[in-house]
C-alpha cells in the first residue's frame, strides 16, 4: 500500500468532511443565489458519507493490518498512524457522532430557515467542521493532536452558540461558554505540561508502556507518581468541560438555553459522545494503570454530577434548559462506568486475563451512550418541532401537545421514558450494565445513588409528559412540522427501541469495541 | 546559585495563579481574555522549561512544539473572543461579565 | 551567572507585570503591561534554548494578538465614548483561589521536581535518522513539524481558518 | 493539698452551704447574699487550685495515679455501696473550670443581677449548680454521677425558667428538662446494663470488668456505652437532642455562660471522657461505639454550625456555636483523639464563657438581643470589643489564641483516624469563623442601627471578669501546644494510638478559619448591612438561608411545616384523647367491648399513623428534596465568574484530595 493510499484509508471520513465544508464556502461564494436548503442537503450527504466510511472502514476485515504493514513501511505512515488511530473506540464513537450529525442536520434545516436570515452556509460549514474536530478528538492517541482537536471543537461550538444575532441570549450563552472553556482550557494545559514533565512523551500509549511494569503481574494498583497524577486531574477540567460534569458544568444550562436549538442538540450529543470517548480513551487506556489515583475521585464526582443534575432540573421551567441539567446528569451515570474501572480491566484490555463481560464497565458507556443519542435527540427534534411552530421552549408551549400533535406527544413521551430508564427502551439497559458493572466492583453506593437519583429524574420528564396529556392546549391549531423534523424525531425513538431490544448485538459490537481500546500501535519502524 | 527546574515551575505557578486571580476579580470582558492570555503563558513557560531540564538530547523538543501549538490556540481563542466580545457588545451595550446574567437558575 | 541574573530579571518583569494587567485601572495600560511579559517570556524561552520559538511569540503574540487586544480596547472605548475604568470585585475569593492554586503549584514545583526522571523515550523513533547532523534550533523545529507532528501541523492550519471565518461571521455587523 | 476526704468535702460542701444560707436567710441578707455566696465558692476555688497544683505537680514528675477516696458508705442489704470520689488529672482540670471560671461569672453576677428581685434566690441556685457540678466531675461511681447529672439538670431547669413571668421562660425551662430527659432514659438504662455486665458500679471496677468480658457480653459492653452516651446527647445537647439549649438562653446570660456554655453541657464529654476505657473497648480503632461518638458529634458540630450562620438573636449564635462545639469535642473523642477532645473543653470553656459574659455585656448597654438592631459598638464599648475579638478568634480557631491549639488537634486526630469526619470538621471550622466574624461585624462594626440607645461600657464588676477570662482564653491554649504538650502529657489514655505532628491538617484548618473570616469579613463589615431587615447572606442564598434561619426543620419539640413532627403531634393528641375514651368506658363495665374497641383504636390509630406519619413524611421529604434542587439551583447565578470560581476551587480540591490520599 502506498502512502496515499493509507492517507486516504485511515483519513477516510475526515478528508471527505473537509473536502465538503470548504465546498460549501466555496459554494455560497460562486452562488451567492442559491437556495438555502442546498447547503443543508449538502451537510446532510456529508454526514451520510461520513458514516458509511466508518462503516467501510470497520467492515473492511483486514483494514488494522493493512494500515499497520503500511507504517512499517513509510516513515511517514508511522507519523500519522502514531499520531491518529483506527481503533475500535474510535470507529465505534465515530459511527455513534455520525448517527447524532445526521439526526441534527435533518433538524436543521427547517430551524435555520425560520431563524436564521444570513450567514446560513457558513453555519452549516462550521457544523461540518466541528463534527471533523470531534472525529478527531476520538481518533487522536496524542496529546498535542488532542488538545487541538478539543480546542477546534470548542472553538466552532462557541461561534455555532452565538450565531442567533439578535438575540441576547444567545451571545450570551457563547460567551459564558467561551470564558468557561478557556479557563479549562489553560487548567488542561497546565496539567498537560505537568504529565509531560512526569513522562517525557506526548503519546499516550508511550505513557501506558511506562506505566506497565509497574502495574505488575497482579493486577494492584499501584501509587502513581504526583506530577502525572496532578496533570491528569487538570486535563480532567477540559474533558469535564466538553462533558459538563459538575464542578466544570458551569456554562451547560446558560449555553444549552441560549444556543440555537439545534447546536444544543449538538452539543448534547455529538459533543457528548466524542468528550466521553476522550475521557474514556485518555483515562482508561492511557492512564488506566494509574486507575487508583482517578477511580475514587470520578466516583466521587459522578455522584456529584448525577444529584445535582437531576435536583436542580426538577425546578426547571424551560425545557431546553431542562434538557442540559438532564444531560448533566446523565453524565453522571456515564462517569459510574469509568469509575468501575480496575486494573484487571485493564488487564483484560491487553488480553492478559480473561474476560467477564458482567464485571467490566466500559462496553456499558458505550451501549448507554449509543442510546442516550438516540433518545435525546428524539427529545431534541420534538422539542424543535415545538418551537418552529410556537417559537418558544417553555413548558407551557408543551401544554396539550397530546391533542395538538399526538404523534409528536408520544414520540417525546417514550424518549423520556428512555431517558428514565423504562424498559425495553435503551437506556434501561444501559443503566442496568453500569450500576451492575458499579455493584461488582463494590461501588455499591454509587449504585444505590443511581438508581435513587433515577427515580428523581421521573418527576420532572413525567412532569412534561404530564403536562401534554392532562393539561388542555393553549392554542387549538394543530402542531405541524416538515418531514425532516418528524422523521428525525421517530428515527431517534425507533433507535431507542432497538439499541433496546437488540440489546445483545449492540452491546457485543460496544465490547467488541473495546478490545482496541488500549491499541498501541505496535509498531516498531525500522 | 544554579537556575533549576524548580524555578520555572514556580515562576509558571506564580503567572498562573496572577492569571486566575484576574480571571475571577476582573469585570471588563477584554481584560478577561488577557488574563487567559497569562494562563497559557504560564504552560508555555513550563514546557520550554521541562523540554530543558528533562530531555538529555537537545533535538527532541517535543515541549517547543507543544508550546508552538499552544501559541497557535491562544491566537484562535483571541481572536474568537474579541469577536464574541463584539457581538455581545452590539446586543447588550455592555461588556462588564458581571451584568450580563440574563440566563440563569 | 548571566543566566541566573538574567532569569531573575525576566522573571521579575513578567511577575510585575502580569500584576499590573490583572490590577490596573486602564484597560490600555494594561494591554501594554501585557506586551512586556509577552516579551519577557520570549525572553525565557532563548535562555532555555527555544531560539525559534521566541521569534513565533514575538511575531505571533505580541504582532497579532496584542494587536487584535488594542484594537478591540480601542475599537470599545469607541463603542462606549468614554475612557473604559477597570473595577475588580471579589478580591478575598480571588486571591484566595489563586493562593490556593499556587500553593498546589509551588509545592509540586518545590518538593516534586527532584523526583521527575530524565526523559528516555521507549520506543524507536524514526524521527532520530533524520535529526542526524542537524546543528540549528529552526531546522530541527521545522524538521519536527513536517515529520512527527505533521499531522496536528496540517490540522492547526485548517483550525486557524476555520476561527477566522467563524470570527467574521459573527463580528461582522448586520447587513 | 492532698486531696484527701475532708478537703474534697470542703470542696463540695462549701457552695452546698452558701445555698443553704441563701435559701434560708436571703431574705434578710439582700445584696449580701452575693457575698456570702462569693465567699464560700472562693474557698472552694482556692481549695480546688492548691488541688489542682498538687495533682498537676505530682503527675509531672512521675507516674501518678490520682487520690481515691470513700466519703461515705451505704449499706444496701448484703453489699454495701461506697461513694467515693477520686481526683486525677482530667477531674483536677474540670475542678479549676468549675470553680475558678465560676467564680468570675458570679462575680460578673453581681453587676448583671443587680436590682433584680429574686437577686438571693439566683445566687442560691448558682451555689447549689456549683456543688452539683462539683460532685459530678468528683464522683468516682455511677451512682454519684447519676444523682450529680440529674442535680445539675435540675438546676438547669430552675435558673433557665428564673424569670419564670416570662412565658417563653418558662417554657424553656420545661422544654430543656423533658428534652434532656430523653437522653437520661438511655443513660439510666445504660447505667442498668453496665451494672448487670460488671456487677459493680465503681469506675474502676467497671473497666477492670469490663476488659474480661468475652463473646455476647463484650458486644453488649459497646451497647452499654452507647447507651450511656445517649445520656451526653441530651445533656450536651447532640442531634437529634440539641434543640433544647438554644431556647435555653431564655435565662440570664450568666447562667448560660456557666451552665449552657462552660460547664454543664460540657459534663456529657466529661462523662465520655471519664468512661473512655469502656468506650474503647476492645480496641480504640474498632470500636463501634466510638464512630457513634464520633459521627454523631461531626454531625452536630455541621449542622449547629450551619444553623448558627442564620440567626439573628445574639445569644442564640452562641448556642448554636457551643452545640457545634460541643460536637467537635466528642468528634475528637470519637476519633481517638483524648487529650485533643478534652483540651477542647478546657479552652471552650474560657473564651465561651468570655463570649457569653461579652455579649451579656452587650445587651446589658442596648437592650436587646437581636443583632440587626445594634451596630457599631466597638467606639462605645472598647473593652467588650476587645476581649470579644479575643474569644472570637480563640473560637474562630486564630493562632496563638486557645482555641487554635485544641482544635488543631482535634483536627489532626480526625485527619489519621477518618478522612470523611476530617472534612466535615474542616467544613464547620470554616462556618464557624464565618458566623463569629458575622457576629462581630454586625454587633460590633456598621453604624448604630438603633436610634434610641445610647450604648456605654459596662461597670468594672463586669469588665474585669471579661478581662480575667480574655487572658484565659489567651494564655490557657500554651499548656497544648504541639511542640510541648503539657496537657496531652497530664491527661492521656493509654491505649490511644499516639501520632506524629502533621502540618498538613494544621495548614488546612487555618485556611479554612481565614477563608470563613475572609467570606464574613466581605459580608458583613466591609459593605455593613443597611437595615434591621438586610441580610446579605439571604440575598446570596435565597430559601437556603430561610431553611437554616429555621433550624432544618428538625425541632420537633416544637414542629414548624413540613416536619413530620408537625402532622406528628396533633395525632399523638388524638390518640391520647381516644384511650382516655376507652378508659372511660372499660371502667363503666363494658367488659364485651374491648375486643371490639381494641380493633376500632388499631384501626383508628393505624388511619391516623397513615394520614399524618407516612404522609407527613414523604411530603418531609418530597419537600427537603425540591427544596434542595431549588438551592442547588442557585449555584446558577448566570455570572461567568462565578461559574469559573467553580471550576477553579473544584480543580484545587480535587487535587487537594489526591495529594492528601496519595502523601503518606
Amino acid at each position: 500500500m502506498t502512502f496515499k493510499d493509507l492517507f486516504i484509508l485511515l483519513l477516510g471520513p475526515e478528508l471527505w468532511l473537509t473536502f465538503l465544508g470548504f465546498f460549501l464556502f466555496t459554494l455560497d461564494l460562486i452562488f451567492p443565489r442559491a437556495p438555502k436548503k442546498v447547503f443543508g442537503l449538502l451537510t446532510l450527504l456529508a454526514f451520510v458519507g461520513g458514516l458509511v466510511l466508518v462503516a467501510a472502514q470497520v467492515l473492511s476485515p483486514d483494514l488494522a493490518d493493512e494500515v499497520r504493514q503500511a507504517a512499517q513501511e513509510n516513515r511517514l505512515g508511522y507519523w500519522l498512524v502514531t499520531t491518529f488511530s483506527l481503533d475500535g473506540l474510535a470507529t465505534f464513537s465515530k459511527g455513534a457522532i455520525f448517527i447524532g450529525a445526521i439526526l441534527i442536520a435533518l433538524v436543521t434545516v427547517d430551524y435555520v430557515e425560520k431563524n436564521l436570515r444570513e450567514g446560513i452556509p457558513e453555519f452549516y460549514g462550521l457544523m461540518v467542521f466541528s463534527v471533523l474536530a470531534l472525529c478527531f478528538m476520538v481518533s487522536s492517541v496524542e496529546l498535542i493532536t488532542l488538545f487541538l482537536a478539543i480546542e477546534f471543537a470548542s472553538i466552532s461550538s462557541y461561534i455555532l452558540a452565538a450565531y442567533l444575532r439578535g438575540d441576547p441570549k444567545s451571545s450570551e450563552a457563547a460567551m459564558k461558554y467561551f470564558l468557561v472553556g478557556a479557563t479549562t482550557t489553560a487548567a488542561g494545559l497546565y496539567g498537560m505540561s505537568l504529565i509531560y514533565a512526569g513522562t517525557g512523551t506526548t503519546y499516550l500509549y508511550e505513557m501506558t508502556a511506562q506505566f506497565m511494569p509497574q502495574l505488575g503481574e497482579t493486577g494492584v494498583a499501584f501509587s502513581p507518581p504526583l506530577p502525572v497524577l496532578i496533570g491528569l486531574l487538570m486535563m480532567l477540567a477540559t474533558l469535564g468541560f466538553k462533558v459538563a460534569m459538575v464542578p466544570f458544568h458551569g456554562w451547560c444550562p446558560d449555553a444549552y438555553e441560549g444556543a440555537p436549538t439545534p447546536i444544543t442538540a449538538f452539543l448534547s450529543v455529538a459533543s457528548k459522545i466524542a468528550g466521553m470517548a476522550t475521557l474514556m480513551r485518555v483515562f482508561a487506556s492511557g492512564f488506566g494503570p494509574l486507575s487508583a489515583g482517578w477511580v475514587p475521585i470520578l466516583a466521587f464526582l459522578s455522584l456529584v454530577t448525577m444529584t445535582f443534575g437531576n435536583l436542580a432540573a426538577l425546578w426547571q421551567t424551560n425545557v431546553k434548559r431542562l434538557m442540559a441539567y438532564s444531560s448533566i446528569s446523565q453524565v453522571g451515570y456515564l462517569l459510574i462506568g469509568v469509575a468501575a474501572f480496575s486494573p484487571s480491566d485493564f488487564q483484560t484490555l491487553l488480553g492478559m486475563s480473561t474476560f467477564q463481560g458482567s464485571e467490566m464497565a466500559l462496553p456499558g458507556i458505550f451501549y448507554f451512550l449509543l442510546g442516550y443519542a438516540f433518545a435525546n435527540m428524539g427529545a431534541f427534534a420534538v422539542i424543535i418541532w415545538v418551537e418552529n411552530w410556537e417559537g418558544a421552549t417553555d413548558r407551557e408551549s408543551f401544554e396539550g401537545l397530546a391533542q395538538r400533535s399526538p404523534v409528536a406527544a408520544a414520540l417525546l413521551t417514550l424518549s423520556f421514558l428512555s431517558l428514565i430508564g423504562i424498559p425495553p427502551l435503551a437506556g434501561f439497559f444501559g443503566k442496568f450494565f453500569l450500576f451492575g458493572a458499579a455493584l461488582s466492583r463494590g461501588l455499591g453506593w454509587l449504585a444505590i445513588a443511581g438508581v435513587v437519583n433515577s427515580v428523581i429524574s421521573a418527576f420532572y420528564y413525567l412532569e412534561v409528559v404530564r403536562r401534554m396529556y392532562f393539561f388542555p392546549p393553549r392554542r387549538p391549531e394543530r402542531v405541524s412540522t416538515s418531514l425532516m423534523v418528524s422523521s428525525a424525531a421517530v428515527l431517534g425513538v425507533v433507535g431507542a427501541f432497538a439499541i433496546g431490544i437488540l440489546t445483545e448485538p449492540a452491546y457485543q459490537w460496544a465490547m467488541a469495541a473495546f478490545f482496541d481500546v488500549v491499541f498501541a500501535p505496535n509498531i516498531s519502524f525500522r | 546559585m544554579e537556575i533549576g527546574l524548580s524555578h520555572y515551575l514556580i515562576l509558571s505557578g506564580l503567572l498562573f495563579a496572577i492569571g486566575i486571580y484576574g480571571i475571577l476579580t476582573r469585570r471588563n470582558a477584554i481584560a478577561l481574555l488577557m488574563c487567559v492570555e497569562l494562563m497559557l503563558n504560564a504552560v508555555n513557560i513550563n514546557l520550554v522549561a521541562i523540554n530543558r531540564f528533562l530531555q538529555p538530547d537537545w533535538r527532541i523538543m517535543t515541549g517547543q512544539i507543544f508550546a508552538a501549538f499552544v501559541i497557535v490556540l491562544a491566537a484562535a481563542e483571541a481572536c474568537v473572543g474579541f469577536a464574541l466580545v463584539i457581538a455581545i457588545y452590539r446586543n447588550l451595550n455592555r461588556i462588564n461579565v458581571d451584568e450580563i446574567n440574563l440566563l440563569k437558575w | 551567572m548571566g543566566e541566573v541574573i538574567a532569569f531573575y530579571i525576566l522573571a521579575l518583569i513578567i511577575v510585575l507585570g502580569a500584576l499590573a494587567v490583572v490590577t490596573g485601572r486602564n484597560l490600555f495600560h494594561c494591554g501594554l503591561s501585557l506586551a512586556a511579559v509577552l516579551l519577557a517570556v520570549a525572553g525565557l524561552f532563548i535562555l532555555n534554548g527555544a531560539e525559534f520559538l521566541a521569534w513565533v511569540q514575538v511575531l505571533i503574540y505580541v504582532g497579532a494578538v496584542l494587536v487584535i487586544i488594542l484594537y478591540a480596547i480601542m475599537l470599545s472605548e469607541n463603542i462606549t465614548g468614554e475612557r473604559i475604568l477597570l473595577i475588580s470585585q471579589n478580591r478575598g475569593v480571588g486571591f484566595a483561589a489563586a493562593t490556593l492554586v499556587f500553593a498546589l503549584i509551588a509545592f509540586l514545583g518545590i518538593s516534586l521536581s527532584g523526583l521527575l526522571a530524565g526523559h528516555t523515550s521507549s520506543v524507536k523513533d524514526p524521527v532520530l535518522a533524520l535529526l542526524e547532523g542537524a546543528d540549528s534550533n529552526v531546522i530541527v523545529f521545522g524538521t519536527l513539524l513536517l515529520t512527527r507532528y505533521i499531522l496536528p501541523f496540517e490540522f492547526a492550519s485548517v483550525f486557524l481558518v476555520i476561527a477566522l471565518i467563524g470570527a467574521l461571521v459573527i463580528a461582522r455587523t448586520a447587513e | 493539698m492532698d486531696a484527701t476526704p475532708t478537703v474534697t468535702a470542703i470542696i463540695l460542701l462549701a457552695p452546698f452551704v452558701a445555698y443553704l444560707i441563701n435559701v434560708f436567710f436571703g431574705g434578710r441578707l439582700k445584696e449580701k447574699a452575693a457575698f456570702v455566696s462569693l465567699s464560700l465558692v472562693g474557698l472552694s476555688a482556692i481549695l480546688s487550685l492548691l488541688v489542682f497544683y498538687h495533682v498537676v505537680s505530682k503527675s509531672l514528675s512521675g507516674h501518678f495515679e490520682g487520690y481515691r477516696g470513700t466519703w461515705l458508705t451505704v449499706p444496701l442489704g448484703s453489699k454495701e455501696l461506697a461513694l467515693g470520689y477520686q481526683v486525677d488529672t482530667l477531674t483536677a482540670f474540670m475542678l479549676v473550670v468549675v470553680t475558678f471560671v465560676g467564680w468570675f461569672i458570679q462575680l460578673y453576677s453581681v453587676g448583671y443581677m443587680a436590682g433584680d428581685p429574686r437577686f438571693s434566690r439566683y445566687f442560691a441556685f448558682l451555689s447549689l449548680f456549683k456543688s452539683s457540678m462539683l460532685l459530678l466531675v468528683l464522683s468516682d461511681n455511677l451512682v454519684g454521677l447519676y444523682a450529680a447529672w440529674e442535680l445539675v439538670g435540675l438546676c438547669s431547669y430552675l435558673l433557665i425558667g428564673f424569670w419564670y413571668e416570662k412565658p417563653e421562660a418558662a417554657r424553656a425551662a420545661k422544654k430543656a428538662f423533658i428534652v434532656t430527659r430523653c437522653g437520661d432514659a438511655g443513660f439510666g438504662l445504660g447505667i442498668f446494663l453496665t451494672f448487670y455486665l460488671t456487677g459493680t458500679l465503681s469506675f474502676q471496677e467497671i473497666f477492670h470488668q469490663a476488659e474480661a468480658l468475652t463473646g455476647e457480653k463484650a458486644q453488649l459492653i459497646s451497647l452499654a456505652a452507647v447507651l450511656l452516651f445517649c445520656g451526653a446527647i441530651g445533656k450536651s445537647a447532640q442531634f437529634p437532642l440539641h434543640i433544647w439549649l438554644p431556647d435555653a438562653m431564655e435565662g440570664p446570660t450568666p447562667v448560660s455562660a456557666l451552665i449552657h456554655a462552660a460547664t454543664m453541657v460540657a459534663a456529657g464529654v466529661y462523662m465520655v471522657g471519664r468512661l473512655y476505657p469502656l468506650f474503647a473497648t476492645p480496641m480504640i480503632e474498632a470500636s463501634w461505639s466510638l464512630q457513634v461518638v464520633a459521627w454523631i458529634g461531626a454531625l452536630t458540630a455541621f449542622l449547629a454550625a450551619t444553623i448558627a450562620v442564620a440567626q439573628d438573636d445574639i445569644k442564640r449564635v452562641l448556642a448554636y456555636s457551643t452545640i457545634s462545639q460541643l460536637g467537635y469535642m466528642l468528634l475528637g473523642l470519637g476519633v481517638g483523639g483524648y487529650s485533643a477532645g478534652l483540651f477542647h473543653l478546657v479552652t471552650h470553656a474560657f473564651f465561651k464563657a468570655l463570649l457569653f459574659l461579652g455579649s451579656g455585656s452587650v445587651i446589658h448597654a442596648v437592650h436587646t438581643n437581636d443583632m440587626k438592631k445594634m451596630g457599631g459598638l466597638k467606639e462605645a464599648m472598647p473593652i467588650t470589643f476587645w476581649t470579644y475579638i479575643i474569644g472570637m478568634g480563640a473560637l474562630a480557631g486564630i493562632p496563638p489564641l486557645s482555641g487554635f491549639w485544641s482544635k488543631d488537634e482535634i483536627l489532626a486526630a480526625a485527619y489519621i483516624a477518618n478522612k470523611p469526619i476530617f472534612i466535615v470538621g474542616l467544613l464547620t471550622a470554616f462556618l464557624t469563623a464565618f458566623y463569629m466574624t458575622r457576629q462581630i461585624g454586625l454587633v460590633f462594626f456598621g453604624k448604630n442601627r438603633d436610634p434610641h440607645s445610647h450604648p456605654h461600657e459596662s461597670p468594672p464588676v463586669m469588665w474585669v471578669p471579661l478581662v480575667v477570662l480574655a487572658a484565659g482564653a489567651v494564655l490557657v491554649g500554651f499548656i497544648g501546644t504541639p511542640w510541648y504538650n503539657v496537657f496531652h502529657k497530664l491527661v492521656h489514655f493509654e491505649g490511644a494510638p499516639h501520632h506524629p505532628f502533621k502540618p498538613l491538617p494544621m495548614i488546612l484548618s487555618l485556611a479554612a478559619a481565614i477563608l470563613g473570616i475572609l467570606a464574613g469579613q466581605n459580608l458583613y463589615i466591609t459593605n455593613p448591612i443597611k437595615g434591621p431587615d438586610d441580610e446579605p447572606l439571604r440575598r446570596r442564598i435565597g430559601r437556603l438561608y430561610d431553611f437554616l434561619a429555621n433550624r432544618w426543620y428538625l425541632d420537633w419539640y416544637d414542629p414548624v411545616k413540613p416536619q413530620p413532627g408537625y402532622y406528628l403531634t396533633p395525632s399523638f393528641i388524638r390518640f391520647t384523647i381516644a384511650q382516655r375514651w376507652v378508659d372511660l368506658h372499660i371502667v363503666d363495665g363494658m367488659v364485651n367491648a374491648v375486643g371490639y374497641l381494641t380493633a376500632y383504636i388499631l384501626a383508628r390509630f393505624y388511619r391516623l399513623f397513615d394520614l399524618y406519619v407516612v404522609d407527613g413524611l414523604v411530603n418531609w421529604t418530597a419537600w427537603i428534596t425540591g427544596f434542595i434542587g431549588n438551592g442547588l439551583r442557585k449555584i446558577q447565578t448566570g455570572l461567568v465568574q462565578h461559574y469559573m470560581f467553580i471550576v477553579l476551587t473544584g480543580l484545587a480540591l480535587v487535587a487537594l484530595w489526591t495529594l492528601m490520599k496519595q502523601m503518606p
